[in-house]
Parts: C-alpha cells; structure tokens; sequence
C-alpha cells in the first residue's frame, strides 16, 4: 500500500449523477476489483471508489454523487491533486482456471465501474466474456460503447425500461452456456445473481461496506463467510460464491 | 531515541522505559502486521493491540462506522481472535517486527473473563503491560459497563491485579493500566477506585458515546445504533478529563482521545499525560505515528522543550 | 411558517406552536439584540435568552474562550444582567423586535434561586417557556451541578414545578423544560426524574467538559481551566443523548449540541427532538438560523419530508 | 455589521512574522480601531485583526504569525477571497473634543496597525499627533515611513537598541506637553503607560482579549470597568483611561 498525491488530469460529468475521474499514476501494479481510498479536503474517512481502469501512468475511476463526499469530489478540478492510499483489497484473478471459456460479467449501477477493468484484463488473455449492466435508467448509463470497443458483446438491461431490456439484470442473462460469472453491484443484485447462476458454476462477488481504514486495521467491515470472518477491505471486496453466507 | 539537538524523548512507563511517548491505540492499530508494511513500528514507544477476549469473537453487525465531523463513531463489538488466537498466531508474528515490550488490550463480558485472558496474556514475555478495558458492559450486571461503576471498576481492578501477583514467579505479574471510559459523571473518581484497587497505571480515554442517522433511510448508520465516537473532535474532552485526573492520582497516565499531531502530544503530555496513544487517526493516515515522533524534536525545540518528560503535568 | 411546495415545517413544543424548529441557544444569541439587527428575528421558532441568575453577574474571569478542532471552549461563567435587569431592560427591549414567545433560560446556584429566577421570569407576558439549566454547580452540594445527581434534579425540577403551578391564576404557570448536562454517566436516568418530578420538557444538551492548553505559556488557556465545550465537533454526542433519552421520556425534546446545517436539524428530529437548538454556529456566522430555515424546505424535499413533526423519532 | 467575502488584493510580508493584507472594501463607513474578524478555512474561530487603514475600495490590515491560523493566513494568496464581518467594535472618535492640539499616539508590536488608520484620521482633522512606536527589534519594524509620510515626527523604541531608543515606549515619551493620548499594544505597555501619563490627561486605550463572536453576542471578552461590565468587542477594543480598572 502506498500513499500518492494523484493528479487530477480530468473530472466530468458522463451520466445522470455519475463522474469519470482520472488520476495520475506512478505504475504500481494493480488489478481489477481493487479499489483506492480517497481522502476529501474537510472530511474525516476516506472514500473508497474502484479502480475502473488504469494503464502505466493514469488511473480511472468512476463515481456516482449519493452524500456529502462525492458530492465534494464532483467539484474538484483537473490540475488539482488528490491524497489517495492504493491498491487495496485483494481485486479479481483473472488467472483463476476456474473462469473458464465463457465468463459472464455482471455489473449494476456505481458496480459497473470495476467490471471494465476486469473486462480488459480478461480480453488482455484470450476470453471473451459477456457483458451485461445493468441500469435504473439511460441516463445512468455510461461505459456501454467502451465496453463494446474492448470488442464484447454487451446487453443491458434497465429498470425503467428506457434502453435494452426492461427489468434486472437477471432478466437478461442465462447461464445455460457461462462457465464462470464475476459480479459487483447493489446487494440485492448480489442476491439475485447467486440464485439464478446454476450450483456448479464458480463465481466471484464484489461487496461494499462502510470502512473505517481500508488496509485492514480497525475491523470495521467484517464479514462472515464460510471461512472465518474476512475483511471486505482486505480479503476482500472480492469473495467466491462458496464462501458467501447470504 | 534521542531526537536531534539534544532533544529527549523518552519517558518511563511502570518502570519501562519508552523512547517515545508515543501508542497507537487499542483497535486502531490491529496486531501491528498492516502498520509493519509500511514503515519500520520499532520507532514506536510501543503499541497496544486489539482488545483480547476469552473465546474469538465476531463482533457485531455491520455497517459498524460511521463518520462525524473530525471523528468518526465505531462499533467493531472486539472483533479478535481470542486469547489461544492472539498467544499462538499473533504474538509470534508480533515478535518478528517487533522488538519492544507490547501492551496486551484485554476485554470481558465477566469478571473471570477478564482475569484469565489478563493472567495469560501477562505470562507472554513480549508482553510488558496489560490495559483493561473496562467500557465492556458487563453480562452479569445487565449490562451496565464496568466502568461506569467505580465499584465495579474496582472489583474487577482488584481481582485482575491479585491473579497477575499471583504468578510473580513465573514474570506473569506485568504492569496493570486500567483504560477508562469517558461515559461518566466523574473519571476521577472511577481513577481514584482503580489506583486503590491496585491499578499502576491509567489510560484515558475510551471512546465517547455517539450515533449519526443516515437521512436517506431515516435510521441510525451503525447496526447497533449508538457506538463509541473518537478521533480530533474529542480531543479536548480528553485533554479535560486527563487533566483532572491527574490532580486526583499518583500513577501515570496514558493520555489517549484525538491526538493526530506532536502539538496535541504535548498538550496531552502537559495536562497530565506520560505516554500518549493515538486512536482514529491511524486509520485515515497509516504513516501518522511516524509523522508525529519524527515532528517531536522540532515542536519540543520550537516551545524550548528538552525532556519530554519534564512537561509531563506541567499545565498544573 | 409553510414553507415552498407544501412542506410544513410546523412544530409544537409544550402546547406553544412554533413556526419551525429553530431556536437559538441559550448564551449564544444574547437577548436577541445583536442578531435583530442583522436579519427579522422573527422567523425564528423562539430564542433561547441568555442564562438569567437572581442577581446580575460579571461571571468568570477571561479568557473565558478557546478554540477547538471544529468547536470551541466557553467558560463564560454566566454573565448576565439578572432576572431584574432582564425584566426590566431586556424583556421591554425584545418586545419591540420579536412578537413570539421567547424562551426563559433560568440558572442558579441554590434551590430558592432557582424557584425565585423562574417563578419571576415565567409571570412576563412574552415568555413562553422555562428553560431550567441544571448545569450549574450548587453551592450548598460542594460545586456539584444540580444536573449530575437524578435526585438532585428531580428536587430542583420539583421545586420549581411547584412555584410555577403556584402562579396558575396569574398566568406564570408557564411550561418547564430542563436542561440537561451531557457530563453524566446515563442521561436517561436523570430525564426520567425529571420527568417524573413535573418537567413539561427536556433540552440535550449543554456543554460538555473540555479543555485546551496553550503551548506557549503551557497553562490552559481558559482562565478557568475547564470549560464547556460545544461546536459541531459535539453532534454525534448530542444525537445519542437524545436517541436514548427518547425511548425513555414521553415529554418532547429540545435537541441541542453541535447543529450547524439543516442536514443536522433533520437527523435531530429523527433522533427524537421536536425542536433544535443552534449554539455556538451563531457565532462564527451570525446569519445561521435564517439560512438554515431557508434551507429546510428543499432539504425536506430532497428526503421526502412533509411534515417536519412526523420525522420526530423516526430513526427508532 | 456585514459579512463579506473580501477579495485578497495582496499578501506580503513586512517585517520578521509580519504581514501585510489589502482587501477589497465596499466602501462601508469605518472608523479608526475597529476590526475586522476573519474566518480562516479549517479553524473554527473568526480571527479579530485591527483595520489599519483604508479607503474607498480597500482595507489594510497588518498581522502578527503568532499560532496556527495566523500561520496558515500568511499563506493566502492574492485573487482568492476571504470571509470576514465588519466593521467590528467602538474604535477612536477622532472628534472628541479632549483630545486637543497634542495628541501623542503610542503603539507597540501588534498594536501598531490600528495607530496608522488613527494618525491619518488625526491629520484630516488637522491634527499633528506625536508618534511613538515600539518593537521588540529593528526586524520586526514595520511603517515607519508610512507613518512619517502623513507628515508626522515618529519616535522609534526596540527592546533591543537596534534601532531608535533602546527600551520601551515609555522612556521616549514624556507627557509634558501633550493634551491626549492613544495606545494600543501588549497589556504590559497599556499599564506602563497609564503610569506614566499625568493624571489629567485623558487617554484612550485599546485591549485584546480573547474572543467567541466578535459582536457582542457571546459574553467572551467581557472586561470589569467603572462603569460595569463591557464587551471588547461592542463597547470596546477602546476604552477611556478613567473607567479602566487595572
Ligand atoms: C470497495 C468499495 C468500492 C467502491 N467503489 C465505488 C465505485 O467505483 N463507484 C462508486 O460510485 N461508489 C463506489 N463505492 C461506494 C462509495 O464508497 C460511496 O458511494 C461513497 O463512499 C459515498 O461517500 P459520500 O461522502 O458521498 O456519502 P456519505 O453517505 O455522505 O458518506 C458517509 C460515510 O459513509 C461511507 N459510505 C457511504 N456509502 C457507502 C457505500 N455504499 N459503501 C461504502 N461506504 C459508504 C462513506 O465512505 C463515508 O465514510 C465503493 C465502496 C466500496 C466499499
Ligand atoms: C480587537 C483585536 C484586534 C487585533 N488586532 C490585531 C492586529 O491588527 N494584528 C495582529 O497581529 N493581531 C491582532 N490581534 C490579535 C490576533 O487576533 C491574534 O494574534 C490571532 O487571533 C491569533 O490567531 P492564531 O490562530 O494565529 O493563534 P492561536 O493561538 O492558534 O489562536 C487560537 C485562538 O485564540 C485566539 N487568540 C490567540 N491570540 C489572541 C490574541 N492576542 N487576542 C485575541 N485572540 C487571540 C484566536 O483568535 C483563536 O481563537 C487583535 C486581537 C483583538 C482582540
Ligand atoms: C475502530 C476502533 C476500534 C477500537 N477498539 C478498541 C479496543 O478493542 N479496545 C480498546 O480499549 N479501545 C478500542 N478503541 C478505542 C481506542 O483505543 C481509543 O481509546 C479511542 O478511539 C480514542 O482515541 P482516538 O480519538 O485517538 O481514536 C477502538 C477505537 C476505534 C476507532
Ligand atoms: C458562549 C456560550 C455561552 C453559553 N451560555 C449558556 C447559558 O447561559 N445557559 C445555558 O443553558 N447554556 C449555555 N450555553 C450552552 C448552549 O446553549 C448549548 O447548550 C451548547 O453550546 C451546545 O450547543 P452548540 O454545540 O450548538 O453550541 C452556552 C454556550 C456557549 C457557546
Ligand atoms: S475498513 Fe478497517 S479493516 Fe476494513
Ligand atoms: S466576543 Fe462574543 S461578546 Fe465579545
């Protein structure tokens, strides 16, 4: 884990409450589902957002505005720079044989984000999964043309029915030919995906909580699997299908 | 460790000496291994680890933080590995990065709890010191903590001080601070009940009941509603509360709410403190510890300080 | 007052109806003077005037302030014209610019203080309420405030009670509500005894005990050591008393401690007060009050929100 | 009473932990030995800072590094902006008729700023106050020739020789032919002139003291005079010699 003063090479706006902001990077190794911890002038936690994307010198991250924080992370202008503590948790293995040919790749809503770096990452060693977001409406939508230029079929669905599929994501994916399914979203979506994938398909879950460190020092965002309690922050945010208690 | 220009930093702890006063806190501050990753923990005073109970323990539900203005409230409910957990995982991994005496948080629901896990954490060699917790409420009193009561607080001072003297022969009779929860009509008067009772030293404090609501749901943030409020915002509760215990006891204490710079150090240090422990701040800035011992020198010189310990209750 | 798009902002606090729930703090708006020349104080729900004793007082010695990490440290030691020079200067003088009824805030030092303050106080026309502060040290008890003790409380409470019930006939029967000192190990216990003893009503909180230190002399830098600290370093506190305090009472609450935003007003309802006191954010902007009631509409809108008085309590 | 946010038109040291400050000004009447109370991000506190002089657009103030807000004061740049009330406290009426034909005005270290708004209003008045200033030494100086360009004969004391006088205040003036005075400085040199000064003469002393609102509200700054009790920041910073009780 190391401490940065990022720069903020861009923040803007690219849906309905939703910012893309990229960051200067110094070429510490990362991997898809970790995230950074983002200390804001004025407020006391730090702010965990997921690495959306990164390549030797930028990191991107994708935030939807739901408090105070955000809400202040929104105004920050590039040019400006940003203390953050990075990577933390222990992200996706895309190395996993157990991913298989045809993974599936589930995100929903402020989830979407981790899913393109995972997407790259798989494409970047021979997979092709299938993408679907999921959405409450177009205009939260972002990132459907960027997942498509990694050369992915991408299906989405939205709540209101106001682009793809109207409903949850579940409504438009079949595991009928997956062998593996990664998934981050809300904890509802989480849910719905653990019963609608068949037993015997591997998954991996991305979870939030409130943290109070991020590094796993205090113990604030434990969780009880099947293996002991496990820090989201740490041992997680990314835990496998078996070990999860729902 | 003697700063530059002749600047000294060390102070005696129930007859230990530290090179520094400076203590990450008590669950702040894990089993040291995250904080061992970073930078070198020897330049620490010490640490005092995660409180330590009978059997391993979960905790409680989560969300279990929630932030404040200047602070943050938290309600872990002593997640740890249990006492077996921390003499045979985690001490042996402690002495690998750390070569100082450490201070062992203890915890209980129960009096017994409480003297066993003190008994057997004192036996440790690498432990120099045990600090009781005593803001666990107490199973066998509906609830109420143990250190709200200065009876209990005695009770339970007393039977831990009288097992630990107990095992004298084999080094298990290991310095007892009693940590003290700000949740109280009168600390002093809870301090005075412990330093009687046997305690040879005091930490102060605890953290500060508090609660946010979260306006989008309309609930309390924390599962379990009201948590234990700490970071700078508490600091001058703390600095209060050190400074009148200090006039009312002879032991020292450990100063402990809100520090997150060596200007805060030394204030704590004047109202009373000999060592200083530093909580919340931690979390946010991992490297904080090692800002603030390597800052000292320079804020002692700036106020013409030459031995740290001779501003120990200076504001007196 | 209604505000834009239907909300209500309505409330109503021992039979009285206030416009909103906004209501300055006791100690920190004066007797309205300073701020009636800044915006109409009469959009205000009341205002709490400063802490009135039977005779006119200098208070403590200065400095009587300090500064904290979002709050600061008063020890003002109630200054105050006396219940004569507010009944004869100030009271006239709040006439001419406030048409609703101001909030009496009543302090003593004795029983018989106590009962004379608020006896008098409650016979003027324009107050509406009795504000009892039992935060003061009580003479006759060695300096414990009357508000630490529940027996105590309720004697002080009770007395008052009484003289007040006494004046029925000449309309000086006016609602009591007590103000509680934070600085006790259970809040709820010493509001059930008031409760019990005839309070109409509870304020929470009033300062809690802090202290700084000035680096440069190393003394504190309050004349008078130990001070009350307030400021929004202290909401988190001042949500959990109330919390608490409103599973245990059935008599409305005032919340009070460390509001300085509409964001705080609304998780102080919830919390379970039915209006809210603003302190020391008068001070640092003294057009608090007015932009948080300007606010409050679209903020209501924002979670959802009506009516303010059905979100009194919500969170439990 | 306003709030404003000031523009910063410059921040410049002066002198060893002095620094001046122009602010834009909206032309809002004020009087010599008011001040203005500043509020500086991340403290919660106003500062109180003497205005030393101004006019139609701007105000000058002077300020002393003494802790952490002046501090991180000194750092503000010119462009920015900064929130203060004012005008703040009684100040100097320049048209009591006790002052007479000699006034003396006496300042010391931070006390100097608000005598140079006083001595200009003198002068437009057509009065040629006797200036006498004291430092701890000749490197904390500042405005010395500020103040002769009003045209005014300027006596300098340091603490330490190294320029004018060695010594106080008090050992460069005499009282021999003034008519009134004026003061503002450390509480060991508002004493040492009150010893000094004929009885007859009357004088006007401003205080500090620490402070809550600045405006009267909060009863922080009250001070016992013959008179009753006083708030430095309403009825004060000045205070007549005769109902000072020391
Ligand atoms: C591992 C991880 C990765 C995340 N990645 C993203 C992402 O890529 N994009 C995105 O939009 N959001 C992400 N989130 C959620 C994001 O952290 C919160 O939306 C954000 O902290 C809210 O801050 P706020 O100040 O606006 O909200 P407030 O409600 O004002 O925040 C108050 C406190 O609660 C915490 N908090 C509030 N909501 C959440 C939440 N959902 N999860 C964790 N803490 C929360 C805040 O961190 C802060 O400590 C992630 C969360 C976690 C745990
Ligand atoms: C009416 C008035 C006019 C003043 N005019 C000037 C001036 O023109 N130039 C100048 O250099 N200084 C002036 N001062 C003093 C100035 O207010 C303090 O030096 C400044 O507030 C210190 O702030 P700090 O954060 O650097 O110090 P800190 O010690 O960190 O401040 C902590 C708290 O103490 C208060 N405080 C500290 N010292 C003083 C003091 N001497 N007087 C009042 N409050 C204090 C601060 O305002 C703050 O609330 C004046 C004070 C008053 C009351
Ligand atoms: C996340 C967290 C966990 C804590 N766990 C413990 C604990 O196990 N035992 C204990 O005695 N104190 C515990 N504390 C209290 C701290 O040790 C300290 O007393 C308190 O936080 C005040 O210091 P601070 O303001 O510097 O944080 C905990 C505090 C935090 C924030
Ligand atoms: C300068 C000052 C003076 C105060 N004087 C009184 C008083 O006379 N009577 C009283 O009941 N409370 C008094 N208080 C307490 C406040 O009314 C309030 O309870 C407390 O400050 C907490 O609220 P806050 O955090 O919003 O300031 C005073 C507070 C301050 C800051
Ligand atoms: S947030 Fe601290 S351990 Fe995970
Ligand atoms: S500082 Fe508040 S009355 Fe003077």
């Amino acid at each position: 884990m190391k401490n940065r003063k990022a720069e903020i090479i861009s923040n803007r706006q690219i849906a309905e409450n939703t910012y893309e902001m990229i960051l200067s990077h110094d070429g510490t190794e990362l991997k898809p589902g970790q995230f950074i911890n983002i200390k804001l002038e004025g407020f006391f936690l730090r702010r965990p957002i997921s690495i959306c994307d990164w390549d030797e010198k930028t990191i991107t991250i994708i935030y939807k505005t739901v408090g105070r924080g955000t809400e202040a992370m929104k105004r920050y202008v590039s040019g400006g720079s940003i203390d953050i503590l990075l990577p933390l948790g222990n992200g996706y293995d895309v190395s996993d044989e157990r991913i298989g040919q045809k993974p599936i790749v589930v995100g929903g809503g402020a989830g979407v984000p981790p899913m393109f770096g995972l997407c790259r990452e798989l494409v970047a060693r021979g997979s092709k999964p299938l993408v679907v977001l999921g959405f409450r409406s177009s205009k939260e939508m972002f990132y459907i043309e960027k997942f498509r230029e990694l050369g992915l079929e991408v299906a989405v669905a939205t709540e209101d029915g106001s682009y793809g599929v109207k409903g949850f994501v579940t409504d438009v994916l079949s595991d009928s030919e997956c062998t593996s399914f990664f998934t981050c979203g809300p904890e509802g979506m989480l849910k719905a995906m653990d019963s609608t994938m068949g037993r015997g398909i591997s998954g991996w879950f991305s979870f939030e909580e409130r943290m109070g460190c991020g590094f796993g020092a205090c113990m604030g965002c434990s969780c009880e699997t099947r293996y002991g309690s496990k820090r989201i922050c740490k041992e997680g945010p990314v835990l496998e299908r078996e070990e999860i208690i729902w | 460790m003697v700063g530059s220009d002749r600047t000294n930093m060390k102070v005696e702890l129930c007859g230990i000496t530290l090179d520094n006063p400076i203590i990450p806190a008590s669950g702040t501050f894990g089993f040291g291994r995250e904080f061992a990753e970073l930078y070198d923990i020897n330049i620490l005073g010490t640490f005092s680890f995660k409180g330590t109970t009978g059997k391993n323990r979960f905790g409680n539900p989560t969300p279990r933080i929630a932030e404040c203005t200047e602070g943050m409230i938290n309600s872990v409910g002593l997640e740890n590995p249990g006492v077996d957990g921390v003499i045979n995982e985690e001490l042996p991994e402690i002495s690998k990065m750390f070569n100082k005496s450490v201070m062992a948080n203890v915890s209980g629901f129960s009096l017994e709890e409480y003297v066993e896990v003190a008994g057997r954490l004192a036996l440790q060699k690498q432990v120099g010191w045990i600090e009781l917790n005593i803001s666990c409420p107490n199973v066998h009193r509906g609830g109420m903590a143990f250190g709200t009561d200065p009876k209990e607080a005695a009770r339970v001072t007393g039977a831990v001080k009288k097992a630990l003297e107990a095992q004298s022969s084999d080094g298990g009779n290991k310095p007892l601070i009693v940590k003290l929860s700000p949740n109280v009509t009168d600390i002093s008067e809870i301090a005075v009940a412990c330093e009687i009772a046997g305690a040879d030293g005091l930490t102060l404090i605890n953290t500060v009941q508090g609660m946010r609501i979260d306006l989008k749901t309309g609930r309390p943030v924390i599962a379990n509603k009201i948590g234990g409020f700490s970071g700078p915002a508490i600091l001058p509760i703390a600095l209060g509360m050190v400074y009148r215990t200090y006039e009312k006891v002879k032991i020292p204490i450990v100063g402990c709410g809100g520090v997150s710079c060596p200007e805060d150090v030394l204030e704590m240090m004047m109202a009373g403190a000999t060592g200083v422990q530093v909580g919340a701040a931690n979390l946010v800035n991992p490297w904080i510890c090692q800002e603030i011992i390597e800052a000292l020198p320079s804020q002692m010189k700036k106020y013409g300080i030459e031995n740290l310990r001779d501003i120990i209750g200076g504001a007196h």
